[in-house]
């Protein structure tokens, strides 16, 4: 069904993929894994025509395609779910689900309400409460992972390429998608699946390629292999448990939110977070969990409560404000709320923390590149250079860039909005360590994450969350997945 | 404003306009840009002078912005708005004249100050600016022994001063075959502008190498003259010309850095008396000619103190 | 804002909704309607049929510019080349005017060289990759060189010629100026393809993420180019309309004209960063400038003052305009 | 490509290395000395002592606007009312020299109403949340309203008051003019300024997403506000040399200023879009256009011709550049 041949692509200073061969087969569900930077974006990008590969061959249903372009590729039915996604901010969600073949009327003439209804069906189908009307840029991250979804399952498209489309997911959206593409796969459709998150690969791939540094390391059926020789294989080098050991040493309440409330979206979340400990947020998408970061660090307004810190009421009027008293916040969309993506590394990593490198007034450069260089060792951050720009690296390397960011500010309660989306195995580790280590000295974290292992693995304690309601606090050590779900899907209280 | 109230406070110069007064007269004055002190002059003076005698006319200043369209558009404006008689100093000629024409269509006299349009209007009043460039060539040729090398910095490409000025130049610079344009461009009437053109002639012409340079106004004149000096080349006796009459230029020519240049008559107060004049009812000529005159070293006392 | 009406008008169930909606999300246009109140309390004369065609017939030369300019800004380009564009067309066609050829051919290669001069933008900026400001500015300098020298700097009238054109700017039927139902022609062709077409949608889409649009699929390069050929093509018409009405082709007609046609789109709601907007806006822009011209020149505002106070209303319109503010926060 | 520039500066092993790194990328700069050759070859004239002072005389005055415009555009801004500007602070100091005030009093407030148009910008846009274009749209029209209105629509000159500040815009020390230097030392500390303060960094960040540089803990407010300020000084003192170069105050000083001083950052390769850029690139940009204008002067080509040639170099330059058209890929 598919063949890429001997593809190489070679970028400024980095060999993306050198000598890489995959193929295939119609109905399968082809899992495509690897550290990040392996190239795995980069060969779908040739697949789709986004990238010209410097040489190879991409073959469809035996076909040879000649100077693949998006629209060419398209036409030969490829989707691809992009990882960085491709929306349009300011349209609607039924227009981005159309783009580039608007359903039209007898004259020719763009059909809206045919765009809409299509866009109800799609969404209703692939069960993804979706409002077609919603404006792009208004949404979640979660919801515009899933029109990109809904984009992609929409095309009837013979080959379905889904690049991470899970990482801001919960196990409750998986359900609906992975049903969808089992039942598609079962009609014929070929897919490629690209995830960090092993567990998916065994639930829902057949068979799978593994890539390391730009090369291709071995293909096979998904049954031989069980997570650890996966890892062994992605890595290098065997991994036991992910999870450090917690090591902690709980102080006084550090950080007290009472009634916070943010009309529609936030009711009433009252908790505190002590010093030393991680919290976990828990819940679905679009329960509030981003929201009450944001509104804790000043980055929104809120209609009533108060933050207490040290018991100390304080009030943010900006995250300059928030930051300015210790506070520090990884966003969860690192494309437009975490980089500068213009700039470089080094650049990006020092630009919250810039009163550390200064002598007479000025910043001192050498002393900002080896803070810079200390955290790509520290995170093995690909490609290992402190003057990458920052738009030009893989997604997970992004994101260590915008830890990288956040720690170098030495702040005293850290809050982290799904912190290893898109991180493969090995780096996920040694962020745990990272964390570990933090609340070790004396940090305090606030965790919000769509992974609940992870939540379990590294909290002390997780809150849960349901439509910006607060539904429980649990101890980490007597709680599990189908508690936090319970908790998470449980009915809000009606208020009157 | 002025509610017919009649102002006999000035002695000397009594109004002329005693009998009719108590009919109040509403003018536009559609003037094609305002970006320069000649054509403010022009406005200013004959608002000034109507203020102080002709306490009944109530007088609408609209500015072109140096756009023909605009201009246009503001005659529109005026035109919608009721006025019993249109001034106007159009910024082309051809530009204007429709819109003039339709205004003595629907009645109102026009007067047409400094430039005239191409149809019948009630008067037109100013001088020309063609034989102003004949006038500077011919004193030019006297002076340089009809045997010079000239550089021309021009106004602004298009406007019709600029095209008169040229053309009234060459054309009778054609009667001296050793006298000849080296060098020419527009610098939009603007000091700097011509400034920094004429740096870099002093830089494309050694010492000897220009005689003369032949601008089309006293500000642009002035810009070479600091151009000249800041190069250290005052000495060469580089004559420079100007136009319009500006009272710096006066100076200029009285210092000995600018050779002469050419008054033009900015219309006022004449424009606004011969309104009145249309309004209450006075027979005036069709063509009304100001005098322009030449003011050089030779009778610079006269006019210093008397311009722009 | 724009933003708004664009959405409400996608979904919504009843097309009464959608109005409604599209209104109140339309702060600029109320704006203007407070302006006018106050413009005709002010001056009466201001609401006089007379002034009301005047200023309508005001705003369709520079509004067909800007209708172009609208669908550059969409794609987050720029033309700076328009007001050069309008001198060459001017000077062209009132040279073939003039040397007898028949009118109805020299409008048509009037609009050829609108569209072709578009032509030429679009293939720097998408062949070239240069980037619009500086490709524009380039034209923009070139072509009105091009028109000096063609015309040797002067006006150029027909009138000898016997050509007579006058209908095209100066001609009305049933009392409404003729310029005026060609801008609305414009204007609606142009609402049309926005919303209608894929073309039109594609412009959205450049605008708001080129690599989004060339991921789905969508021919950037040939919306693009396309984009700045209308521009082209529009200011050859607004410079045939304004030859008409001036009943001469100017080398400097034009001038300026570049940044009247942004400001009466930004105004508008269209966002210099594209894709947000559209053209209706555009018309609530255009007017809201012609109308502020307009008072001032008919309540007798002195010259100066005149651009103080116009400076200001700009800037105070856009202040009043709530949703103007709600988009950048 | 001064996307790469500033990239190179901040990484790099050795000094040597990187600055290699920035010259092979710095394509424009390239192109600029190609031209040089060229221009020397065609007129011996050109590499005149003399007239590389003169150029560089020339580049002074435009370039300090063209500074302060960088920082604007590298925030993503944009600043059309520095010609304004210029003509307000123009009229007003030559006014205060003819009533005799104390020059150096006079001087510094020209400098002030400089900063404080930039301030009223800043205002606007960051509290009012009025877009760039728009905000600077409207105090280009107001101030340069006020400049004709405060000097009455003519030129205002002080030679009677016996005030000479000659020195400033005419002077030179060691045969290099006196605006050269203060242009280098504006350069020199704008380039200190972006690249090694906290406030300098934000600019960046700003310019490359909002969002992002609120998140990190940037005061974009107060950043936004202070670029427009300098903006505003810079234009003002750029003023200041102008009038002392003139002797005279115009109130149309600097008209079309803003589009020459955002052609030389654009093709200096700052991003009108911001976050890419720096004011070593302005000063490329802003030799480029200078060289070209003084080169058609000094061969004499007739000047319909030189806009028309100006138009294309700037084109071919910018297309030669293959710098620039990586970035857009
Ligand atoms: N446009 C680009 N320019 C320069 N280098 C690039 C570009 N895109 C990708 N790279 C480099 O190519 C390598 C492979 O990147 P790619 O995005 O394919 O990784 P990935 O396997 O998808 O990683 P992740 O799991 O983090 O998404 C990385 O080192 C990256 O920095
Ligand atoms: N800018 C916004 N404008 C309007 N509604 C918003 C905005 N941002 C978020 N919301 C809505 O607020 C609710 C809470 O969103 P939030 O992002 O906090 O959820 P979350 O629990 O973090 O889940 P997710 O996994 O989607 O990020 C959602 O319904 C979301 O659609
Ligand atoms: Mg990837
Ligand atoms: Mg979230």
């Amino acid at each position: 069904m598919l063949v890429m041949n001997n593809i190489s692509k070679e970028f400024p200073g980095v060999k993306a993929l050198d000598d890489v061969s995959i193929s295939v087969k119609k109905g399968e569900i082809h899992a495509l894994i690897g550290e990040n930077g392996a190239g795995k974006s980069t060969l779908m990008k040739i697949l789709s025509g986004a990238y010209v590969s410097d040489s190879g061959e991409v073959i469809v249903d035996g076909e040879k395609i000649k100077n693949p372009t998006p629209a060419l590729m398209i036409e030969k039915g490829i989707a691809v779910i992009y990882q960085e996604l491709m929306l349009l901010e300011h349209r609607t969600v039924a227009e981005n689900i159309f783009i580039g073949r608007y359903p039209k009327n007898r004259y020719g003439m763009v059909d809206y309400k045919k765009m809409r209804d299509e866009a109800l069906r799609i969404s209703q189908e692939l069960q993804l409460d979706l409002d077609p009307d919603a404006i792009v840029g208004d949404l979640s991250v979660a919801k515009r992972q899933m029109v990109e979804i809904a984009k992609a399952m929409s095309r009837n498209a013979k080959i379905i390429v889904l690049d991470e489309p899970t990482a801001t997911l919960g196990e409750a959206e998986l359900e609906g998608l992975f049903a969808l593409v089992k039942s598609l796969a079962k009609k014929g459709i070929t897919f490629i699946y690209i995830s960090h998150r092993l567990r998916e690969i065994f639930e829902l791939c057949t068979t799978l390629t593994i890539l390391k540094d730009g090369k291709k390391v071995e293909s096979g059926k998904v049954s031989d292999y069980d997570t650890d020789m996966l890892v062994n294989r992605m890595v290098g080098r065997d991994m036991s448990d992910i999870y450090p050991k917690k090591e902690r040493n709980i102080g006084k309440e550090i950080l007290c939110v009472e009634n916070l409330t943010r009309k529609g979206i936030l009711h009433d979340v009252s908790f505190c977070l002590r010093k030393g400990e991680i919290l976990g947020i828990a819940g679905l998408a679009g329960a509030g969990r981003t929201e009450i970061l944001r509104a804790i660090i000043g980055a929104d307004p809120v209609d009533g409560g108060c933050v207490k810190i040290k018991g100390k009421n304080v009030k943010f009027r900006s995250p300059a404000d928030g930051i300015r008293a210790k506070l520090g916040i990884v966003p969860e969309e690192r494309k437009t709320q975490g980089l500068m993506l213009k700039q470089n590394v080094t650049y990006n990593t020092s630009i919250a923390s810039l009163k550390k490198y200064m002598t007479n007034g000025l910043i001192n450069t050498r002393k900002e590149k080896q803070i810079a260089k200390d955290y790509v060792d520290l995170f093995h951050t690909r490609p290992g250079k402190i003057d990458v720009i920052t738009q030009n690296m893989s997604g997970g390397n992004q994101q260590k860039v915008v830890l990288s960011k956040c720690l170098a500010c030495d702040c005293e309660i850290l809050l982290v909005d799904e912190p290893t989306r898109g991180i493969d195995v090995g780096a996920k580790q040694e962020i745990y360590n990272i964390l570990n280590n933090l609340v070790k000295d004396g940090m305090s974290i606030v965790m919000v994450s769509s992974e609940l292992p992870e939540l379990l693995g590294v909290c002390d304690r997780i809150m849960v969350m349901n439509e910006g309601h607060m539904m429980a606090i649990v101890d980490a050590e007597e709680a599990n997945e189908e508690l936090l779900m319970s908790y998470a899907t449980k009915e809000v209280p009606v208020k009157m | 404003t002025g509610n017919a109230a009649p102002q006999a406070t000035n002695s000397n110069e009594p109004s002329p306009s005693e009998s009719p007064a108590d009919k109040k007269y509403k003018v536009g004055f559609s003037q094609g840009t305002m970006n320069h002190p000649f054509r403010v002059a022009m406005v200013e003076e004959n608002v000034a002078y109507a203020k102080e005698h002709y306490p009944n006319m109530e007088i609408i200043v609209t500015d072109g912005n140096n756009d023909s369209s605009k201009q246009v558009a503001d005659v529109e404006d005026l035109i919608a708005q009721g006025i019993d008689l249109l001034v106007i100093s159009p910024l082309t000629a051809e530009a204007l004249t429709d819109v003039c024409e339709k205004a003595m269509k629907a009645g109102i006299p026009v007067l047409t100050l400094d430039r005239n349009v191409n149809t019948e209007v009630t008067s037109f009043i100013g001088a020309e600016n063609r034989p102003m460039g004949v006038a500077s060539a011919k004193l030019l040729a006297e002076m340089l022994d009809e045997k010079g090398r000239i550089i021309e910095i021009q106004g602004t490409a298009g406007a019709s001063a600029t095209i008169d000025r040229h053309e009234g130049f060459i054309e009778e610079l054609a009667n001296y075959p050793e006298m000849e344009i080296i060098a020419e461009q527009y610098c939009d009437y603007l000091r700097e502008n011509a400034m920094r053109y004429m740096e870099d002639m002093l830089q494309r012409f050694g010492p000897g190498e220009i005689d003369a340079v032949y601008t089309h106004n006293d500000e642009m004149a002035l810009g070479a003259v600091e151009a000249i000096r800041a190069a250290g080349r005052e000495d060469e006796g580089i004559k420079v010309i100007g136009m319009d009459g500006t009272e710096v230029a006066f100076e200029a020519i009285q210092n000995g850095s600018m050779a002469f240049t050419v008054v033009y008559p900015y219309c006022a107060p004449e424009g606004i008396q011969y309104a009145y004049k249309v309004l209450t009812g006075e027979k005036i000529d069709t063509r009304i000619q100001l005098d322009t005159a030449i003011v050089s070293e030779e009778n610079i006392d006269e006019w210093i103190g008397k311009g722009l | 804002m724009a933003h708004k009406s664009s959405v409400s008008a996608k979904s919504g169930n009843t097309i009464f909704n959608n109005s409604i909606q599209k209104l109140k999300s339309f702060g600029i246009l109320w704006v203007l309607i407070a302006i006018i109140i106050i413009a005709s309390i002010l001056e009466p004369t201001f609401l006089k049929f007379s002034n009301v065609v005047n200023i309508i017939r005001q705003i369709a030369i520079n509004g067909i510019i800007a209708v172009g300019m609208t669908f550059v800004l969409l794609t987050g380009g720029i033309d700076l080349s328009v007001g050069a564009s309008v001198g060459v067309v001017a000077v062209t066609v009132a040279m073939l005017f003039q040397k007898g050829v028949n009118p109805v051919l020299a409008i048509i290669i009037g609009l050829v060289i609108g569209a072709a001069i578009g032509f030429i933008n679009g293939l720097g900026i998408t062949k070239g990759k240069i980037v619009p400001f500086i490709m524009t500015l380039g034209t923009l300098t070139a072509f009105r060189g091009l028109a000096l020298y063609i015309a040797n700097g002067s006006p150029q009238s027909w009138r000898k010629s016997g050509v007579d054109i006058k209908f095209l700017g100066q001609g009305d039927l049933f009392g409404i100026p003729v310029p005026v139902y060609i801008f609305f022609a414009v204007l609606i062709i142009a609402h049309l393809i926005l919303k209608y077409t894929a073309f039109g949608r594609s412009v959205y889409a450049i605008g708001d993420s080129r690599e989004a649009a060339r991921l789905s699929g969508i021919n950037v390069v040939r919306t693009e180019w396309l984009v700045y050929i209308i521009s082209g093509f529009l200011a050859g018409l607004s410079s045939l309309i304004l030859i008409s009405r001036l009943s001469v082709g100017e080398p400097t007609a034009g001038e300026g004209a570049e940044l009247d046609a942004i400001a009466m789109s930004v105004i508008g709601g269209t966002s210099a960063s594209g894709g947000i907007g559209g053209v209706i806006g555009t018309l609530v822009g255009a007017t809201l400038l012609s109308v502020i011209a307009n008072l001032l020149n008919i309540i007798g505002v002195s010259p100066f003052i005149q651009r103080i106070v116009k400076g200001i209303i700009i800037i105070l319109a856009i202040l009043l305009d709530q949703n103007q503010k709600k988009r950048k926060a």
